[in-house]
């Protein structure tokens, strides 16, 4: 029997691992993206035509990339350009989705249907391609492509919300309120919102990594941040332009976008279980 | 009495894995079920008349729960059983039924389809044997043209038709026990009532023992022979049911019956138990009732034991010099 | 408007206001009191559920509740007993008939209009979990009435709250927890405070107590009884539990599949039923009595009710019936008055004999 | 690369009296030397075979007058052959489907063409034929050479195989004109049925027919068997897998799935030494320029101009982008060109210093900010981000807008957004037609739609209509020297044109226009 | 009885799918209108003369009102007729018909692997939970979820294509003559895009079952003494298949996105690499069509999945 209890010890130790070491490495992150200017020990678009593609040293941590740029700098001042397009994505989804999942499930009737149609259909469409063609029409740029991204991940919210808010409309609760005479803005506002609010937030945590992916996909493509700024998917395009003279180039900055995304897609997991209202109590 | 008992329950205690360390839900639990005998466990809910219940046939979550004590089954240790062997007696020695047949059916499965299979899982019988026998097991539990309902699948069916399935599946390998946690508390009273009347039924044509879980002194009153009270996790009364309802030992037992309302109360306050059942994780020594208790002596600090008074067993230091009023 | 008298509140302990509000609570005579607070006249709600297919939960419904009068409604689920009480406090659209709150139409208002007028008439559900915002306080819940009403300080908003809660048997020291803290009659009575707080004429019950324990099922009944004796409610309580509507109620009202089969003044409903579906719930109706020990034989009605998108014609309770006849398939009964203060619908009110031959199984 | 679509060959002048000697030669007849891959020939080469080539570029369209982009003409050439040829070494005017042409005066061409030409439908080239193309070539909606052919009043075919063109003003580009797009000659009745589709299923006269093109995946081509010069050429078939990302197209040629790629980059030489392929290289006269907007402030000052002049290090620029292998230049005209202006030489020195103060002179102490035009290409940005640093020396701040092929011109120079744009400039056969293409407030490359210098007009007037060479070449000197002083514009570095190919494939030469061709190559065993 | 229901449910389905592919047409239609300016300016492209912009405007019917635009262009898109390109003048329904059984092969080759190694590693974690199978496959998933997918095509170019020489490092091999070819070329491309594809489905796999080993019926069938075998097999991947359905539609989805920067990454010239090219040169005609036929593509295997449900679970009937 002790053994039995044992395994599931070390599983939730990881698990608590897991989350604190993804928690540190985000608030780190975050850190450096606010400091990327004192940290950063070189300019990241300091060129130098005799320190062309060098390995990692003392001087140059990650090495350098095809104009003698310090690799560890660039991507020191990539995460707030990161950060920033990831959580301008979220907002956006959440801005649109948000608002359109609450009308759509308060009201229920034909605006229910016709926005859930609305949300069928944009669920329809493979997201990448949807937001390369919304950013083909807003123009190419990271604010841009990311807000054609939210636009895109904004279905997504919408639906979760419209689902939090057909369940919270039929609580108990707000129809007593609606017995003490609360105005819709009120049910909406002080009942139905707060209690969806709480899976919105993990699917904003989730779609966060999403997003941070799809930055990365789009700069790859040059359709994100633009040059010579150092985003980090733009970076991993440059590298693999070299690949053949140096390989090394694309692993700091996948490496860096793996690592993100996989805290950034913990700390939802982990925020699922916390604020699971049935491990309350 | 061990001879003629098809269950016998010693000292069974349950206890749950929680953030705090192992809290027990149950514990010194003890009483026997004979062969035809319909036993009642009642309790408020959080007493743990559930949790015994499952552990018999170790249904509980094998993560978090973790029981002791002793459960005999025709001679054989329930508990400590290894998994094949409690599985050859699940369905066919004992069977189950549970509170909400909705959930408790496969939806994705005919009826038919989960009757046979569980014959065909503990006996050697064709897949046409299994078939006819299964029609014959829905028309004994009164499911009209059973063999239309066969190829149904759960959801198209009413509550109490799902209730009668689940009793079908049950007792189609002909079990000696029949668990029945709470089966009739999701349904209506009509159809509770016929139920009830079912179960009664089948029990007195196979000589089927009943353990039959509830909160409901009524439907109790109606069905079983004897009646286990539960309070917080201990028996606190263990009687034959006229002896229990005419004048019961226990005050929570006399409690219970009280704060029930009824016609010749109409208009009057009814009596009620003030204060709260106790958690596991806080219980008080002594007389687990004690606080709640009309009747409480300075001497109830002490731990009662579960003491037979002629035919009855009752956990109270008072139980000889009360009289309690009964429901009757 | 005849809300003022409602309004004017602050300055006043609700306990006063119990006070004022005592009226002789006419519990159940012979000579009905002349004012209904509630008119239920001819409502049918239906749903539409599939094309060409509509659920009839309210088939034509005709009741009146009268002023400080407890008003039992009993049928088995199916019977449309709770979505006639969402209806009476407007939660629920009719869609034939209407419904007269002290003679207004609710459902005829908008706005600020209803949202003032609704405030007298309230509703407990059975679920005193869901009933509560579990992201609120005690406290925040109960003073989100007089929030919304808007009068006062936020102190005297407090204090009113607190004085309710005090009314319901609940301490201070629960005004600052959140509803998961509380045991579920707790919660209960702190959902009859935040009602309290509005002092509504008319509480609807909805399977008040069903989700409690035995033990503290009996405290909530006492509670109701209680502030039904001091404030002078008016109380529509729906149960399925014959027992407890019996215990509460001055009339009972008998549901089955969307009409009303019968209504009566408890203890003629009790002690001399007059539809066979009434018998049968008394008779099926569980008692902690053993069998052995029953005076009369217990009967157990057969088959279950049947669907309301296709309710069976003429009498709807003919499928079940012991007693039903060719004349029940054909024709539906009359909603018909044989006694003062009591009212049926069957062909063969109170002749409960056995047809000679039953026509089929 | 550039949106300057109507790229023609190569540099090459003609003045008045050499045109009147080539009249003389050709007139002589039997040259059918004229088409370059007679020329030079080395003699023992294997016949036969598939050349599988990757190339960068898909081309926009494969009508000749409709296409877009001056890395057409290299998947144009197996099928069309042009009017008059270019001699890739002298850049000097040679017989192509005419065999001859003689001017009787300044304003008339006469064209004498070849007979026995057929098209890959079978159809006979002739008079009518050359007409029906000029004529559409002049005219048509979707034609993009008419600026080509804006002095052409009239064609008329005035014999079996003779057409004369009737000109409203001498012009001395007309015959290298003929040599690009608007001397491809397509075949009429292809043209006729094939109506907008055309585009995709050219008929020419050329020693390929096209296969099939497979849009941004494959063009096939295989051998005419009716072309008019049956030694031509020694590929039976052309297979052009279109691999627009550079090191890829590279890695299929180093795996052996692919024969030749063009277009590479320096950077990329390398690996193609490792790989063990051949390396051909050579100078073009492509240019790398800023295209400014000199009618927009800051840049309406010629101080801040200058300033942008000075503000870039061209070695370095050389050094980070194309690994040193390229040419700096402050005058578009490679050294080697007959008009190349020594005078410039020395000017626009890299200085951050006078560029600054070049700038404080003009009002801006703080410096500028300049908003500047790119592709979205990796090389493009790359050279972005060398130019945005470099400036930064000179308080000259750079905002980068990258952006995809066709829209650089639509809002550089369409909308008029932004001050500058840097692009590669593929290179005209004669200065007059770079003069008025970008200086001319007419042409839509001139994003500032004025003359930059009043001077100006008149000075190019001059290049365009002075036949004598020398003369031609002081006009053009001094034009040069106006815009120079003027800084009109910010000339960078020539391209170097590097392709890899199979050991095997033997006969290739880079030529100056930086567009290879495949008539002389053939492929060993 | 059943056939009824089933054609029912075929017909519910398709009346659902027909609304949605209106909307779908109709956004893909509108994002043309949406091209700031004159459509047809921008179509006839630049130095463009006013009589080629007329004959532009008269060719795709801009000059009708908006709605009869729509009707027509759907109309043509219907026959099959989807303009042509306008940076190669390819007949845009030319250029995916000939790219889409590539993007097909590589998506197809990627939804089997990662189906096939998802759902055993699912099963796996889900059999043993708390366990370090489950803690493993649970980090492969999160990995797998986080990992770009464009970065593993990189590594694996750089590894088996490069280093190794084991497989072809770009392109694609023409599948009516060398179908074998065409497989081996998009082997690493698939592999690539599934790694989160497979992640994804053993996360699903495993949590699908892991609910339905704590609910009621589960302990039903204990209680009736079935074989855990049984129990397993039987009754719990009867009971996952309603979302490992979903989770299959889903993941075509999110495939057939991928593949954009994937094909990007291998330089085959699929589906994506013709939206990218067509999005970055404005080549309007291309991303509709590219778009339409995506588009279209998930509804149908929506449609079909909707079917499979009513297959898998009974109670997903007509509403």
């Amino acid at each position: 029997m002790s053994r039995f209890q044992a395994i599931p010890g070390i599983h939730v130790c990881l698990r608590r691992l897991g989350f604190h070491l993804s928690l540190g490495y985000l608030v780190f992150l975050l850190l450096l993206a606010i400091c990327a200017p004192w940290i950063a020990p070189h300019s990241p678009t300091l060129q130098n035509p005799s320190h062309v593609l060098l390995p990692a040293d003392g001087t140059y941590l990650l090495g350098t990339d095809d104009l003698g740029r310090d690799v560890f700098s660039r991507l020191v001042w990539g995460a707030p350009l990161t950060l920033y397009g990831s959580l301008l994505a979220v907002l956006v989804a959440c801005g649109i989705g948000l608002p359109l999942g609450l009308i759509a499930g308060f009201s229920g009737g034909w605006i229910d249907a016709a926005i859930s149609r609305g949300i069928d259909t944009m669920l329809s469409f493979p997201a990448i391609v949807l937001a390369i063609g919304v950013t083909g029409m807003l123009g190419i740029g990271q604010t841009n492509s990311m807000i054609a991204v939210g636009i895109v991940f904004s279905p997504t919210i919408a639906r979760l919300v419209r689902g939090q808010t057909l369940i919270g409309r039929e609580a108990l609760y707000v129809d007593a309120a609606r017995c003490f005479g609360a105005s819709n803005s009120r049910l909406i506002l002080r009942h139905i919102l707060p209690n969806a609010i709480q899976p919105v937030i993990v699917q904003a945590t989730l779609l966060l990594a999403m997003a941070l992916l799809a930055e990365a996909s789009l700069s790859f493509l040059g359709l994100g941040v633009q040059p010579p700024q150092p985003g980090w998917g733009a970076m991993l395009a440059r590298g693999y332009h070299y690949m053949e003279i140096a390989p090394s180039q694309i692993y700091a900055p996948g490496i860096a976008i793996l690592v993100t995304a996989l805290s950034v897609n913990t700390l939802g997991e982990n925020l699922r279980v916390i604020l699971d209202p049935r491990r309350r109590r | 009495m061990a001879v003629s008992s098809l269950l016998d329950v010693d000292n069974l205690g349950i206890f749950f894995e929680t953030p705090r360390g192992m809290v027990p839900t149950v514990s010194g639990i003890s009483f026997s079920v004979r062969p035809g005998e319909r036993v009642g466990i009642v309790g408020e809910s959080g007493c743990g008349k559930t949790v015994t219940g499952l552990s018999l046939l170790g249904l509980l979550p094998p993560q978090v729960a973790r029981v002791s004590g002793r459960a005999l089954f025709e001679g054989r240790n329930l508990l400590t059983m290894s998994r094949s062997q409690l599985r050859r007696l699940s369905g066919a020695g004992i069977g189950m039924i549970f509170q909400e047949p909705m959930r408790a059916l496969d939806p994705v499965f005919t009826i038919g389809e989960q009757i046979s299979e569980t014959l065909r899982a503990h006996t050697d019988v064709s897949r046409r044997e299994a078939r006819l026998r299964s029609i014959a097991a829905l028309a004994e539990v009164g499911i009209p043209s059973p063999e239309r309902r066969y190829d149904d699948y759960p959801h198209i069916l009413s509550g109490g038709m799902q209730q009668r399935v689940m009793i079908a599946m049950a007792l189609i390998c002909r079990p000696r026990l029949l668990i029945a946690d709470e089966p009739t508390t999701a349904l209506d009273v009509t159809v509770q009532a016929q139920i009830i009347d079912l179960l009664h039924r089948l029990s007195d044509e196979r000589g089927m023992a009943l353990l039959f879980i509830t909160h409901d002194l009524g439907v109790v009153a109606e069905l079983c022979t004897r009646v286990l009270i539960l309070y917080a996790g201990q028996i606190v009364e263990d009687a034959a049911i006229e002896s229990v309802y005419r004048a019961p030992k226990h005050p929570y037992t006399a409690a219970l019956f009280q704060s029930m309302p009824r016609l010749s109360l109409r208009g009057k306050p009814l009596p009620v138990i003030g204060g709260r059942v106790p958690g596991f994780a806080d219980m008080p020594g002594g007389c687990r009732f004690r606080d709640r208790c009309a009747y409480a002596q300075p001497g109830c600090v002490r731990k009662p034991e579960l003491e037979s008074y002629d035919d009855r067993r009752v956990r109270c230091f008072r139980a000889c010099d009360l009289t309690l009023p009964g429901a009757v | 408007m005849a809300n003022c008298q409602h309004v004017s509140m602050h300055g006043v302990s609700i306990a006063d206001r119990g006070k004022i509000a005592i009226r002789s609570a006419a519990i159940c005579s012979e000579a009905e009191p002349a004012r209904p607070v509630v008119s239920i006249e001819e409502v049918k709600v239906h749903f539409p559920v599939a094309r060409r297919s509509t659920l009839r939960a309210i088939d034509g419904v005709s009741l009146q509740v009268f002023e400080g009068e407890v008003l039992g409604i009993i049928g088995e689920s199916g019977s449309g007993k709770s979505t006639l009480g969402r209806a009476i406090v407007a939660l629920q659209t009719v869609t034939a008939g209407r419904i007269l709150c002290d003679g207004v139409d609710l459902a005829k208002l908008r706005g600020r209009q209803l949202r003032e007028r609704r405030r007298a008439y309230q509703i407990v559900f059975q679920d005193p979990d869901g009933a509560l915002n579990p992201r609120l306080t005690i406290l925040q819940s109960l003073c989100e009435p007089l929030d919304i009403e808007g009068t006062g300080t936020w102190k005297e908003r407090e204090k009113a709250a607190l004085a309710c809660l005090d009314q319901v048997g609940l301490g201070p020291d629960f005004a600052n927890r959140y509803p998961h803290q509380l045991s579920g009659g707790q919660k209960q009575r702190a959902v009859i405070a935040r009602i309290l707080t509005m002092r509504p004429r008319v509480v609807v019950c909805d399977e008040a107590v069903a989700a409690l324990d035995v033990s503290i099922r009996a405290e909530i009944i006492n509670l109701f009884a209680r502030l039904q004796q001091q404030l002078g409610l008016t109380y529509i309580f729906i149960s399925h539990d014959l027992n407890l509507v019996a215990h509460l109620s001055s009339r009972i009202a008998v549901m089955y599949l969307g009409v009303l089969v019968e209504l009566a003044p408890a203890e003629n409903l009790l002690s001399e039923p007059l539809h066979p579906y009434t018998l049968s719930l008394l008779q099926s109706r569980p008692e902690p009595v053993p069998a052995s020990l029953r005076s009369r034989p217990r009967e157990s009605l057969r088959g279950e009710i049947p669907s309301a998108l296709a309710p069976p014609s003429g009498c709807r309770f003919r499928t079940r019936c012991p007693r039903a006849e060719k004349i029940c398939e054909d024709e539906v009964p009359v909603w018909r008055n044989p006694a003062p203060g009591r009212w049926v619908a069957c062909h063969f009110a109170g002749d409960h004999r056995q047809p000679e031959q039953p026509e089929r199984p | 690369m550039s949106n300057d679509q109507h790229v023609t060959s190569g540099e090459m002048i003609a003045t008045r009296r050499e045109w009147l000697q080539l009249l003389g030669v050709s007139a002589a007849g039997a040259m059918a030397a004229g088409l370059p891959f007679i020329a030079g020939q080395a003699l023992a080469q294997t016949r036969g075979g598939t050349l599988k080539i990757a190339s960068p570029h898909n081309p926009t369209s494969m009508d000749p007058i409709a296409g877009r982009h001056g890395s057409d003409h290299i998947l144009l050439f197996p099928v069309f052959e042009t009017l008059i040829n270019i001699d890739l070494d002298t850049l000097m005017p040679q017989p192509g489907l005419a065999e001859s042409w003689t001017t009787p005066d300044p304003t008339t061409l006469v064209l004498n063409l070849r007979r026995g030409v057929t098209f890959h439908d079978g159809t006979r080239f002739d008079a009518e034929a050359a007409r029906f193309n000029l004529e559409r070539a002049r005219t048509d909606n979707r034609s993009r050479v008419k600026i080509d052919l804006i002095f052409v009043q009239s064609i008329q075919v005035t014999g079996e195989y003779q057409v004369t063109l009737k000109l409203s003003e001498p012009d001395v580009v007309l015959l290298s004109v003929l040599s690009d797009r608007a001397g491809m000659m397509s075949a009429p009745k292809a043209v006729q049925e094939a109506g907008e589709r055309y585009d995709r299923m050219p008929v020419g006269t050329g020693p390929w027919r096209m296969d099939s093109w497979l849009d941004a995946e494959k063009i096939t081509y295989s051998r005419f068997a009716g072309h008019w010069n049956r030694s031509a050429p020694y590929i039976d078939r052309l297979d052009v897998s279109i691999i627009t990302e550079v090191n890829t197209a590279l890695r299929t040629v180093a795996s052996k799935q692919n024969d030749f790629v063009f277009q590479l980059a320096p950077q990329q030489i390398p690996i193609i030494e490792r790989s063990g392929l051949t390396l051909a290289r050579g100078q073009t006269v492509a240019t790398y320029h800023l295209y400014l907007n000199y009618a927009k402030p800051p840049l309406d000052n010629v101080k801040v101009r200058l300033a942008m002049c000075h503000g870039i290090d061209r070695d370095e620029f050389n050094q980070l982008t194309m690994g040193g292998y390229a040419e700096p230049t402050i005058q578009t005209l490679p050294k080697s060109h007959w008009a190349y202006n020594t005078e410039l030489d020395g000017s626009y020195q890299y200085d951050p210093a006078l560029a600054r103060r070049l700038l404080a002179e003009a009002g801006y102490p703080n410096g500028i900010d300049i908003e500047m035009y790119i592709y979205n290409d990796q090389r493009s940005q790359q050279r972005g981000e060398v130019l945005v640093e470099q400036y930064k020396r000179s308080n000259i701040r750079i905002q980068l807008r990258a952006v995809p092929g066709n829209e650089l011109g639509a809002k550089f120079m369409g909308e008029q957004l932004g001050h500058a744009a840097f692009s590669v400039y593929t290179g005209r056969t004669d200065p007059s037609q770079f003069f008025s293409l970008m200086f001319d407030p007419k042409s839509f490359i001139n994003a500032s739609r004025i003359w930059g210098a009043p001077e100006l007009e008149k000075a190019m007037i001059e290049c365009r209509t002075t036949f004598d060479r020398e003369a031609r070449r002081k006009a053009i000197g001094r034009t040069l020297r106006i815009i120079h002083e003027h800084a009109l514009y910010v000339p960078v570095i020539l391209q170097t044109d590097i392709a890899a190919m199979q050991p095997k494939v033997k006969g290739y030469k880079p030529n100056i226009l930086g567009k290879p061709r495949f008539e002389n190559v053939s492929l060993d065993g | 009885m059943r056939a009824k229901r089933m054609a029912r449910l075929i017909g519910y389905s398709l009346l659902q799918a027909g609304p949605v592919l209106v909307v779908a047409t109709f956004m893909v239609f509108a994002l043309m209108q949406l091209v700031p300016g004159d459509v047809a300016i921008a179509l006839a492209g630049e130095n463009a003369t006013r009589a080629r912009v007329e004959e532009i405007r008269i060719l795709y019917g801009l000059d009708r009102p908006i709605l009869a635009q729509y009707g027509s262009w759907l109309w043509k898109m219907a026959q099959g007729d989807m303009s042509v390109s306008m940076l190669s003048a390819e007949p845009v329904f030319d250029s995916i018909q000939r790219r889409l059984p590539v993007t097909l092969l590589v998506v197809g080759l990627a939804m089997l692997a990662s189906l096939a190694v998802g759902i055993p590693l699912g099963l796996t974690a889900a059999m043993h939970p708390r366990r370090l199978v489950d803690f493993v496959v649970t980090a492969f998933a999160s990995l797998g979820i986080a990992l770009p997918g464009f970065w593993l095509g990189m590594i694996l170019v750089s590894i088996f294509a490069m280093s190794l020489n084991w497989f072809p490092v770009s392109g694609m091999a023409k599948m009516a003559t060398d179908p074998w070819g065409a497989v081996w070329h998009a082997i690493l491309p698939a592999v690539a895009l599934a790694a989160s594809g497979a992640a994804e489905v053993a996360r699903q796999t495993r949590s699908a079952l892991l609910e339905i080993q704590s609910s009621q019926y589960m302990r039903t069938l204990l209680a009736k003494g079935l074989p855990q075998s049984q129990i397993f097999w039987k009754h719990g991947l009867k009971n996952i298949s309603v979302t490992l359905l979903t989770v299959t539609g889903l993941l075509f989805n999110r495939l057939l996105g991928g593949t954009v920067v994937i094909e990007a990454v291998f330089a085959i010239s699929g589906m994506g690499s013709l939206v990218v090219t067509a999005a970055t040169g404005k080549d309007y005609p291309v991303i509709q069509g590219v778009m339409l036929t995506m588009v279209v593509i998930v509804v149908a295997v929506n449609l079909v999945i909707e079917i499979l449900y009513a297959v898998f679970d009974p109670r997903i009937t007509t509403r």
